[in-house]
């Protein structure tokens, strides 16, 4: 099971005629196990990239090819829930076969165990959000996107979540691919960050972490952080 | 028995001879088997006609010498001669039908219809073009009846049988449409209506025809002689009340044609050439005659 | 309670309308009822409104059916609706009675002809309301499906039939009530009963209470089917809408 | 491209048809188009196809525009849904005969009276889509002209309008389609010109190209009017849609 | 022009007829130029309380005298532009009165430039963010709301934007509140700090910032951020 990415450009027609380069050259593969890290200047193409990898889009010049027969997650960035239906619905429409313990696990772990039948409208975004997350983990997917998964947390959430997110990677054989613009959370949980240029989107360097994520301290961030910012790559 | 099917109007007069017919049992004493299609609305029957559901409806035969020109083989035997008239409040100051002029006319059954051309064609002798010299409104034939009597019309040309409801709410009666067809040449009452049927079905069940209307023909004598018959059929013609039901009566009993088929065809075709001389191509289609054949023939082998 | 306030003041309404415009004009609702009670008594009614309510129950279900899904394809699909729009554009604008009588002279006077008739009758408006629903269904939701490999009818029911109910209400509705038209056309022309039949013969016999007495036995039904049956499964199904009105 | 060849399809298949029913079934194209030729030359297809136009165009815009209006407003307020309600379903299920006939008693056999009626039977259906319309209506969006103060002029046309568009593109295209089916019947029963008495005349002598010819001339008509303005403008109108069928 | 605030209670009733307390106590007072930023867990009720300020809600406990004739602007936590309009009509509908230099150069703060004929559903989710501050900055508001404006932008950017907001706030005099999840922006763009409790949102401390915006170095910022850590307010 491995995801190789060659998308060698993407555009866009736009409704008012024009078209646009968005993507101009992306490649690289991503065993089973690995956490890729997306990072790029806002605009740039990622969640193009990432729908292109979903399989939602196949207008595009290159080569996909994605894990076969994977069970398939992903965490838009919006939370794309069914507005018509409860939260417990929504995770468990798209999770069948879920377990209660399981759904009580990842409902805990989340704190939305207050909201289990409240409805999409009645959630705030951080909320939502969390469902949108509820609903990927509760997946147990082998195939792992996730958009900009953390934002609109408070920082006390958002650390438990990446800690979970973590754990999850550890717990099964995935691949698993995250677009952020947090290089905290790129660097605490990527195996590999893809730093891209502005549109249209281009793989500038593919930067390998060494240290095993179990080991990455507070300490150890930090040095790989100033590493990266000393390399000081030009995103733009 | 061998089986007929009719397509009646529920309200129409053929609906109130089915009831006698049913009553005495006369389609029993004949051998046949009468199979009505009860339908609401006077043009069903043609519908019924041409999809094969009906085997015999009532229409007129000028729309039988059109269809006959068109190519379908129709033909028509004599049912009723009882027509339309022209009706006035009884205390209208309109004498004659020249005092139309003017007026507000209501005319059921539209441009095309048979009483309406017959009216215009007797008035045009006298100089008077109706259709431009009055207001003519066309409708619904019951909508028509109601208009006239809550005084928005002046006069009314309407079906017999509103006229006869007509008539018993103290209406009078201008010129009945009867009355206008001897001037054109017409030896006396002619029916206009009559029972429709394919020809070639015709020629299959000649006896199961001649029976049909033999049984018609009796029930028609029972409602000509009887009034205790009418007090039964009472509810059927929908009269509100004693007046009207005698009107319906009398106006019904005057209305059975007693003349040979024949002499019917002859003043038939007379009246045919004023009808299309006035209601052109849109009425007649491409004839100018009536479509030999039109009136079915009893006896058509000797 | 506002409800039936209101129904109240309708009835209000047409008894002072009746009272000034007198019962020639208008029949007052006693008069109409009566009219109603006569015919229930005598069985008519039930009948009519039988045959008629089967009619309409037939072709409604029918051409909701089949113009909803072609409405869906139509919406969703550019070369459907290029292929289907003229024959579209033909049928809704086809006269109820032109479609009937053709019916009829093609399949005889029967049953079937008049409920395919009503039925191709609503079909299109059902088709070009369920197409405007379809292409105003939410892109981002059918690939929240497609992510998470929803069935078919998982995606009909929890994804599409929720964005879609507005417009399935609009054109039930509005259709109900148009095959109910239409039906009394069908029946007027060519059936032995149901209410346009006895409505065709109150009105060559003119006889406004009974014409409003048949009229009003279905909107009766309907009325009574919407508060005891759609209302209360509408107010359920839209309880995730945070301003129902 | 593909909408003409659809078209010509659609002519194909009447025409096999034709010839296999046998013309006394249903004429074949040709004698229906030189029926309505005949009737164009002589002037009287143009002479009733207007004066039905009219009546339309007139019955239409007054249905359309009074019930989006109070759709609209039933959508939105729950009082006026509950105080609306049964006189909606009232409307909805008066059979178009009543109405008429009871327009044609009360105000003569005039042409109000028949305008009247037929956007009476138009009102209700459009009342109904705009009121689900409404309802879907998306209360982020009215907060944020709210917050930014939109006076009224710009929340209706930039705000409420274009969310209601498919609401109103299926109202106006079923309701059309429902108002020249109206027309006919008050034609029929109580106008002297217009497509619905000359089909009435049809009728009566059974000419059924003549009846077809009519039928036509009026799909004929909304067929040019949705391919050169409407079709268009939708297009234009959904640009932003990113999936437009 | 002065913004008094005393919620004293904000309950919901959901979908499936509970009701819910949002907000159990929140009262401070704003003045002309002040930046309140607001911070609380996810889900506490920091959007509900702005809906009210915002005058969208009026169904609540207690008292709220906003700016008299203040004209208001406000980015909402999610982009809320009209689908239908592009870029550029989305903020010229919302500020009639922008003249064209101005609005260039809110587009070419935002880098919205190359972007003005979209429509909405053709802009990445940053880009359609910065569509909504844009349409608040066109405004030229006196009261001004922002729900997380800063959300899902690269870090460059969003240094940039909140210089941006800093200078808008400096050139005129208005009131400002700031919803956000990152203690940076708080920090550096703040007069006073509401710290929020979670749900229902309680006022826990109002922390002023003493030291003049204009001066708040890096070091300043850090040095604020540390003192903030080590008074440990517990937030939940
Ligand atoms: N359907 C579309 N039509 C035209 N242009 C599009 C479309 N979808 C995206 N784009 C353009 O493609 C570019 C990349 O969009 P994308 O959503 O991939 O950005 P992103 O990297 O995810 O940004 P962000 O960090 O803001 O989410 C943007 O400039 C956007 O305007
Ligand atoms: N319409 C509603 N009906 C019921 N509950 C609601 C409604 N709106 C919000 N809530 C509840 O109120 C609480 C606060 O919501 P709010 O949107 O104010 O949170 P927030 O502080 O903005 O969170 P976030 O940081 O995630 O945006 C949440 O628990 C939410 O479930
Ligand atoms: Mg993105
Ligand atoms: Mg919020």
């Amino acid at each position: 099971m491995r995801l190789e990415v060659d998308i060698r450009s993407k555009s866009f027609t736009s409704a008012n005629g024009k078209r646009q380069e968005v993507i101009g050259g992306i490649a690289f593969a991503l065993q089973r196990g690995e956490v890729g890290v997306v990072v790029g200047p806002s605009g740039c193409g990622k969640s193009t990239m990432l729908r292109i990898l979903a399989g939602l889009d196949s207008d595009y010049q290159g080569h996909v090819a994605r894990p076969d027969g994977a069970r398939l997650a992903m965490v838009f960035q919006e939370p794309r829930l069914l507005p018509w239906r409860s939260v417990e619905d929504n995770v468990r429409l798209a999770a069948p076969d879920v377990t209660d313990d399981r759904l009580a696990a990842i409902f805990g772990v989340l704190e939305l165990d207050a909201h289990r039948t409240h409805f999409p409208g009645e959630l705030s975004l951080g909320l939502a959000r969390r469902v949108a997350l509820a609903r990927a983990f509760a997946v147990e997917p082998d195939f792992l996107i996730l958009d900009e998964p953390l934002a609109s947390l408070d920082d006390a959430l958002a650390a438990r979540l990446r800690d979970e997110i973590a754990m999850l990677v550890a717990s099964r054989p995935m691949i698993t691919l995250l677009v952020t613009h947090s290089m905290d959370d790129a660097v605490r949980l990527g195996d590999r960050i893809f730093l891209l240029s502005a549109r249209p989107a281009r793989l500038l360097h593919a930067v390998p972490i060494e240290v095993p994520r179990a080991q990455r301290s507070n300490d150890a961030v930090a040095a790989i952080k100033a590493d990266l910012a000393r390399r000081d790559f030009s995103m733009s | 028995a061998e089986t007929v099917k009719v397509a009646v109007q529920k309200t129409g007069t053929f609906a109130w001879e089915l009831a006698v017919i049913r009553a005495h049992q006369l389609d029993k004493q004949a051998d046949i088997a009468i199979d009505a299609v009860e339908l609401a609305s006077p043009e069903a029957g043609k519908i019924a006609l041409r999809a094969g559901n009906a085997d015999i409806m009532v229409s007129d035969w000028l729309w039988v010498s059109r269809e006959r020109t068109l190519g379908a083989k129709l033909t028509f035997y004599p049912y009723s001669s009882a027509l339309g008239a022209v009706m006035v409040p009884a205390s209208s100051p309109l004498k004659t039908l020249a005092d139309l002029k003017g007026r507000k006319l209501a005319v059921a059954g539209g441009p095309l219809d048979k009483s309406w051309l017959l009216l215009q064609a007797t008035l045009k002798r006298d100089g008077v073009d109706l259709k431009s010299q009055a207001t003519i409104t066309y409708g619904a034939p019951p909508l028509l009846a109601a208009k006239l009597a809550d005084g928005e019309m002046d006069a009314g040309l309407n079906y017999w049988n509103f006229c006869a409801a007509l008539e018993a709410k103290g209406f009078r009666r201008l010129a009945g449409v009867e009355d206008l067809l001897a001037p054109f040449g017409a030896k006396g009452r002619t029916a206009m209506i009559g029972y429709v049927f394919d020809e070639d079905w015709a020629a299959k069940h000649r006896d199961l025809v001649a029976r049909f209307l033999s049984v018609t023909a009796k029930a028609k004598e029972i409602l000509a002689t009887s009034d205790a018959e009418w007090q039964t059929i009472s509810l059927l013609t929908g009269a509100p009340d004693e007046a009207t039901l005698r009107a319906y009566r009398d106006r019904y009993r005057e209305g059975i044609p007693r003349r040979p088929v024949a002499e019917e065809e002859a003043d038939a075709r007379i009246l045919y050439g004023v009808l299309a001389s006035i209601g052109g191509r849109d009425l007649v289609g491409p004839a100018t005659e009536l479509s030999p054949g039109t009136y079915y023939r009893a006896d058509a082998r000797d | 309670m506002l409800r039936l306030l209101s129904f109240a003041l309708l009835l209000a309404t047409w008894w002072v309308a009746a009272t000034v415009a007198g019962s020639a004009k208008l029949p007052p609702p006693s008069v109409v009822l009566a009219a109603a009670v006569a015919e229930a008594k005598s069985g008519a009614l039930f009948l009519h409104l039988g045959a008629t309510l089967a009619r309409v129950v037939l072709a409604f279900t029918l051409s909701m059916a089949l113009g909803s899904a072609l409405g869906y394809l139509m919406g969703r699909s550019r070369l459907a609706n290029r292929l289907g729009d003229p024959w579209l554009i033909l049928l809704l604008n086809l006269p109820a009675l032109v479609v009937i009588v053709l019916a009829y002279i093609w399949a005889g006077l029967t049953e079937v002809a008049a409920i395919a008739a009503i039925a191709i009758n609503k079909l299109p408006t059902a088709v070009v309301t369920l197409r405007e629903g379809a292409r105003a269904l939410d892109p981002s939701l059918d690939e929240m499906a497609k992510v998470f490999a929803f069935p078919r009818s998982r995606i009909l029911r929890h994804v599409l039939l929720p964005q879609l109910a507005p417009y399935i209400a609009a054109a039930a509705r509005s259709g109900l009530s148009l095959v109910w038209k239409i039906v009394l056309v069908a029946e007027l022309l060519g059936r032995p009963n149901g209410i346009g039949f006895e409505i065709g013969v109150a009105f060559q016999l003119f006889d406004i209470p009974l014409l409003l007495a048949y009229s009003l036995s279905f909107a009766a039904v309907v009325l009574v089917i919407e508060a005891v049956i759609v209302q209360p499964f509408e107010l359920r199904a839209s309880r995730w809408r945070l301003r129902a009105a």
